[in-house]
């Protein structure tokens, strides 16, 4: 259709540009609402199938939730089975806090570094440095677990070395990187100006960050610190290589113990689908999915209180 | 052997239907076996003989783990052609889902009692094994070794080599106990046994070195003579299972497993005993007949 | 006019907590990077000497000792490879959907919660599912294919955050520019705010491979955990025997060690899963060198002075 | 080309907020119009109303009418991005596309269908000379806009803004970041444009508007408080307010 | 209590930048100095330098010599924190802690020692008077201070700083984002203010210099062009630029 120049085409001219940026914003948000849906239909397919199976263990193989959630003996394997999880879920939450509690100040502290004391070096240094911790494979985390600290504890602490306490130092590693990040950023964020308030009233540094600087992040760091958990809390095969697997709740950090995600590992291989035992191990998955949500959901609350 | 042909439609694994003429020589297609991760490692290097046979250039064979659980239920529900499995279907899965099922039996496994060196002790008897796994005894000095407390490495209750052990060792069901350990895997049991005063633990044969030694069982090394002969009583079949009777390209890969060449060599190469050396024979129910 | 009175000794005590305080934050701080180089040393130091140029490129053994990696890390190569080929174009067009289209409001809250709980979601679950959905119910077999989707549903979310914050980060000056001037919205995001916010994407990509190419748990029941033998000479990607066949088995390097580590009965079975481990590591390292280093280059193409049409 | 242009009772919220509050005003053809008035009094979020940009912030709202030529420019049915070839816009920041001199300008004849290579070297070439750009850059058209001063940088978005052949062109504070020398080739640029033009001027700069525009408007708190020829409005204001922003007494 | 307060061949550096180019001006007591010129000039770097405020800056570097009762505050001995405690800074835009009314106030003086609840009272009820803030707040006190408008804002934080009783007060534009009557509150507070101390305070709003201040100083390109009373500056500057600058030529 190459016309010559005639009024048509001045007429098509004038008329294409609009034609061509409706096509042009159909095209986009075609496009980016497929990608969306994808998005969607994959976590509603992971729920739905999560759920369905995990479900199974109380409608179908009658198993009380009672059981489930409070009895503390697991053997599935036995002639009369028992479905206890409680030491599951005990050792779940165990490590996860403790990896916390371990975790938290020294990420905060390499957060403060980064922003507040040395902000040069600890860009230059430190953040590629934790960048690259998070960079590194759970597999490569739990062969370290259990070839140096496992060893460490057991010939200095005492115990077997496996246990509660070497699987939480293990996950306070992995966590490193999540809660120095988050709470990296929020330090960042600040307007400038508060620090410079407190400075110019003669505030020492440390009186600005413990005063000023850290109540104001503070729902920024804990949304780190539960963010570092969500991670722990799903994390297997570097806890399930050091932890120990009994299925029993502890009596001491340096006592073999076992997580959800551990008790799953192990036995997800080597039960039929379909089986009571493990159906069982579906319905920690689920309740793995639904501490997932939990754990989201509490990061919300903070970020909203952080937006107040 | 191949008219039946049941079951074994499904992922990667087109059935030999040229092989259907069964000439031997034209066999193509291609075979999936999945499960027992202790049984993978021979599947595995059996498979890829197979695939350098010029005879079989035209089957491709595919190994995978995922434990013998996965194995026995992918088969079952015709997802693979071969389902490997320590144990025997019946132990796993429904009866009814179990009676589709053909058994190929193709090596036997057996399983040593092992010790940390810090034990002291050179043999157990079978009550003194018992109660130590049910935790009635807790120090090594009862059953005649040094001062020294005693930490279970299990594997875990779900386990084939579990079973086994449980089943010819103790000859009963034990739970498993607050502070024992539970390992997926028998790299991770044996360097803990090694490695902890005072552990105790079961392997497969091929894991023993010298820097493990297996302990006796009533007196009786384990061994393969003693296994052969029956005087050794920790050992299990390993399986491959099929679903109904195998298609012309997954009953070769199976026949060929039997071969001379195959048990003689490669069985044994990686530490498991021939099932054509064994002078007796063991049915669901573990009941012995020579 | 009453001054405040100066207590002296709050101040001195002030100073001395300062000073604490600070020793502490920096000490900690370096403890980190303590962690980290004992991390990295320990791994070097364990693999490093077990690496060679066989090493990387023979197949492993499963009884004798001098196996490789070979396949294992052709196959991380090419799972991350196909994994990338998937996420990128859908975490692009989601992520911007998020940053560019999506109204505020509770489908968007929703979206944000999906792809929160994504993220943090048990990469063990994702593979079991990839086991049933991919493996099984999609009839994809263990394949390369169902491991890369598996990957997909495991780093997609990360790839949607990375965009969405890239596109966040191009000024809000750039946008209104492009539509003051009377273009779609679209060619905006390509034209003008792409190129911008290109540099933090493929810096946050790359990172993001560092991840993908770690991951084994995800991997054990959709990828597989074996390699059929492979022929590089072949590469028809409908033959079974191609290395870019994606529909055969594929282990990884990651699944590998976790295999040796297990399993292993080769008489080096710890120094192979040592140096495994030493190339990972390794591999990661790069990743992370790449993606600082093309992100800075790319950053100084993209504004720098000596810019080229 | 003198179409009339107007607002008849326009007001703009943000949210519950109400920022502009039922402005009519019309602009004048071949002329500059100034608006003034203390910060926060809505100047900008005016400005932006006349060619829609204040559509892509969430949550504002506007009421009333915008007449061009007849057609309402409030409707709904109003293709934006035609009307926003029409209307041009420059802001306080510079902001160049981060590309090359050249592409800035060519970029927007290029999407509107001009492709042949020596058509927008003529494009490029002409709307330079209008920003008063030319001289200083014809020589390095293939380098990075961002390597070009504050204020050349603000000239270019001018050259960029009249690429496309509008026929309104709005300015909020388009020198109040730059040097003096800059202001006044800016200043001088506003005076020569309006001759094939309407410009709309927001500043600051009470001596700047008494400059360069014909027209002045005064907004307070989001009203229209005065409007008229410059020249009364800064001898000769019948608001108190008006007299004392312009005396400097706030703002 | 009229210690003399002096700069001398101060020098501000970002990196190789040089921002502040060798100024000696002196500060007389009981008087307002205003610190006047075009963006990026320096003021708001030099007025920063003289609480030392300039060392939290990663990169800027001084020489120079800036001097209070005799002692080189420029010394690294120097207690920049009892030396920030004597010279008070408010910024343009207000910038209050995300804590309570209260707490804003009495953050300062607790850290001087001051535990006293009673004493911590007053000295809360004082600053607020003295900002002119009392009034209005005191019914709210534990209310979080980010309740406040901004022009409350803004004497709250004139009210934190005049907490811990400095001798100087630097402001940098404090009215600049204020609505006329929140301007008209801050003027009349610097106005009552520097009976009790020095203040200098960086304008933009020519009428304000020549409304609050006693002394202005003309600042271009990093370099003090003019100093002095500021009628005389107003009426009869001896720089072009100067003059310029202040008829609205520029900036
Ligand atoms: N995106 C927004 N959301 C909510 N309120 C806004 C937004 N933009 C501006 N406002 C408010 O609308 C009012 C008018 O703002 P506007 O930017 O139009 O003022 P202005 O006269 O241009 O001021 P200035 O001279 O400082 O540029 C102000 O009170 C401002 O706080
Ligand atoms: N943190 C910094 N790093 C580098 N350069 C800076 C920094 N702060 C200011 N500058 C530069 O120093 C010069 C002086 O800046 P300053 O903020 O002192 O100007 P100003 O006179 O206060 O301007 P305004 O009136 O816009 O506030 C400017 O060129 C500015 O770009
Ligand atoms: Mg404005
Ligand atoms: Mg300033
Ligand atoms: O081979 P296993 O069933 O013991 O894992």
């Amino acid at each position: 259709m190459e016309q010559s120049n005639t009024t048509p085409r001045e007429a098509r001219r004038r008329a294409w540009p609009m034609e061509k940026h409706r096509v042009e914003d159909w095209i986009g948000k075609i496009y980016t609402s497929i990608c969306v849906v994808f998005l969607i239909a994959v976590i509603i397919s992971i729920v739905y199938f999560v759920t369905s199976k995990g479900v199974a263990t109380f409608a179908v193989n009658g198993v009380s939730l009672k059981e489930f959630f409070l009895g503390t003996n697991w053997n599935p394997q036995a002639d009369t089975p028992s479905f206890g999880a409680l030491p599951f879920i005990t050792g779940s939450f165990m490590v996860t806090l403790l990896a916390a509690l371990i975790a938290s100040p020294l990420s905060i502290s390499a957060a403060l570094f980064m922003t507040e004391i040395v902000p040069s070096f600890g860009k230059r240094i430190l953040q590629p440095a934790i960048e690259l911790l998070s960079g590194i494979p759970s597999v490569v985390y739990g062969f370290i677990g259990l070839s140096v600290i496992v060893p460490f504890l057991r010939e200095h602490v005492g115990g077997q070395g496996i246990g509660i306490g070497a699987g939480a130092l293990v996950l306070s590693i992995m966590i490193l990187p999540t809660i120095t990040s988050v709470a990296a950023d929020a330090l960042a964020s600040l307007p400038r100006g508060l620090r410079e308030a407190s400075y110019a009233l003669g505030a020492t540094r440390w009186q600005t960050i413990y005063r000023v600087v850290l109540p104001t992040v503070m729902p920024a760091l804990l949304t780190g610190i539960v963010l570092g958990m969500a991670r722990a809390f799903g994390e297997a095969l570097a806890v399930q290589m050091v932890i120990g697997n009994s299925p029993h709740i502890p009596t001491s950090l340096l006592e073999s113990a076992s997580t959800l995600t551990s008790v799953i590992t192990l036995g997800m291989g080597n039960t039929a689908m379909g089986s009571i035992q493990n159906n069982a191990l579906w319905s920690m998955a689920l309740v793995l999915m639904l501490m997932t949500f939990v754990f989201v959901l509490i990061i919300r609350l903070l970020e909203r209180r952080n937006r107040l | 052997a191949c008219g039946s042909n049941t079951g074994t439609t499904g992922s990667g694994s087109t059935t030999g239907t040229t092989g259907e003429a069964s000439t031997g020589t034209e066999l193509s297609g291609s075979v999936l076996a999945v499960g027992s991760t202790a049984l993978q490692p021979l599947v595995d290097q059996v498979a890829q003989k197979f695939m350098a046979d010029s005879k079989y250039a035209n089957i491709s064979v595919q190994v995978q783990g995922g434990g013998s659980g996965t194995g026995l239920t992918q088969v079952s529900e015709g997802q693979a052609n071969i389902g490997n499995s320590d144990v025997f279907a019946e132990e796993k899965l429904d009866a009814d889902k179990a009676k589709e099922l053909v058994d190929h039996q193709v090596a036997v496994v057996a399983i040593a009692t092992v010790a940390n060196e810090a034990a002291g002790v050179t043999n157990l008897t079978k009550q003194q094994l018992i109660d130590i796994f049910t935790g009635k005894v807790k120090n090594w000095k009862d059953v005649g070794g040094k001062d020294q407390a005693i930490v279970i490495v299990n594997r875990p209750s779900s386990s084939g080599t579990r079973a086994t052990y449980e089943k010819f060792a103790l000859g009963q069901k034990v739970e498993d106990l607050a502070g024992s350990i539970q390992e997926d895997s028998s790299g991770t049991v044996k360097k803990l046994v090694t490695e902890t005063p005072g552990a105790i633990g079961y392997l497969a044969l091929s894991y023993l070195d010298d820097s493990l030694k297996a302990i006796q069982y009533d007196g009786v090394d384990a061994n393969v003579e003693n296994v052969e002969s029956g005087k050794y009583p920790v050992w299990a079949y390993e399986h491959m299972y099929t679903k109904g009777e195998p298609d012309a390209a997954t009953k070769a890969l199976l026949d060929y497993m039997l071969t001379d060449e195959v048990q003689n060599s490669d069985v044994k190469d990686l530490g498991y005993i021939s099932i054509s050396g064994m002078q007796v024979k063991r049915d669901v129910d573990g009941k012995i007949t020579k | 006019m009453s001054t405040v009175k100066v207590n002296h000794k709050a101040r001195k005590r002030a100073k001395v907590t300062d000073k604490v305080a600070t020793v502490l934050i920096v000490t900690f701080a370096m403890a980190i990077v303590a962690i980290l180089l004992g991390l990295l040393g320990f791994i070097l130091f364990r693999g490093l000497g077990h690496i060679s140029w066989s090493f990387l490129t023979t197949v492993p053994q499963t009884m004798r000792a001098g196996g490789g990696i070979g396949p294992q890390l052709f196959n991380s190569l090419f799972l991350l490879f196909l994994t990338m080929l998937i996420t990128v174009p859908l975490g692009l067009g989601a992520g911007i959907y998020m940053s560019e289209y999506a109204k505020p409001g509770k489908l968007t809250n929703f979206i944000r919660l999906v792809v929160e709980v994504l993220s943090s979601f048990p990469s063990i679950v994702i593979g079991l599912f990839g086991l049933l959905l991919i493996v099984n119910t999609f009839n994809l077999g263990f394949s390369l294919l169902s491991g890369a989707l598996a990957l997909t549903i495991f780093n997609l979310p990360l790839m949607v955050r990375i965009t969405e914050q890239a596109f966040a980060g191009v000024p809000k000056e750039q946008k209104e520019a492009g539509l003051a001037l009377g273009l779609s919205k679209w060619k905006i995001i390509t034209s003008i705010m792409l190129p911008v916010a290109i540099p933090s994407l493929i810096t946050g990509t790359i990172l993001a491979s560092g991840r993908v190419f770690g991951e084994a748990a995800a991997l054990l029941f959709t990828a597989g955990m074996s390699t059929p033998p492979l022929d590089f000479s072949n590469w028809n990607p409908l033959s079974p025997r191609s290395p870019i066949n994606p529909l055969r088995p594929a282990e990884t390097l990651a699944v590998y060690i976790w295999k040796v580590n297990s399993e292993g009965i080769a008489p080096d079975a710890t120094q192979i899963a040592a140096g495994a481990s030493a190339v990972l590591v390794i591999m990661v390292l790069i990743f992370n060198l790449l993606a600082r280093f093309l992100g800075r280059t790319l950053y100084r193409y993209m504004t720098a002075l000596r810019r080229m049409s | 080309m003198a179409l009339p242009f107007s607002t008849e009772d326009l007001s703009i919220y943000y949210g519950e907020y109400q920022a502009v509050k039922n402005i009519s005003m019309s602009f004048p053809a071949q002329s500059v119009t100034a608006l003034i008035g203390p910060s926060g009094c809505g100047k900008s979020t005016f400005l932006r109303s006349l060619n829609r940009m204040n559509d892509e912030i969430a949550g504002s709202r506007t009421t009333g009418h915008i007449w061009m030529d007849g057609v309402d420019l409030t409707a709904s049915s109003t293709d934006v991005i035609k009307l926003r070839q029409r209307i041009g816009m420059v802001w306080q920041r510079p902001n160049p596309f981060f590309k090359s001199i050249y592409e800035n300008i060519a970029f927007g004849p290029r999407y509107y269908g001009t492709k042949n290579r020596k058509q927008l070297d003529e494009i490029v070439e002409s709307s330079l000379r209008k920003a008063a750009l030319w001289d200083e850059v014809k020589d390095r058209l293939k380098e990075s806009a961002l390597s070009l001063s504050g204020g050349q940088q603000q000239r270019l978005c001018i050259a960029r803004a009249l690429s496309v052949t509008p026929q309104i062109l709005l300015l909020d504070e388009p020198a109040s970041a730059l040097d003096p020398v800059s202001t006044g080739k800016v200043e001088e640029l506003i005076s020569e444009l309006k001759d094939e033009l309407r410009i709309v001027i927001v500043t600051h700069n009470m001596q700047q508007a008494a400059r360069v525009s014909n027209y002045t408007a005064y907004f307070y708190l989001g009203k229209l408080m005065e409007h008229g020829e410059t020249d009364t409005i800064f001898t000769n204001p019948t608001q108190q307010s008006t007299q004392d922003y312009i005396m400097g007494r706030f703002g």
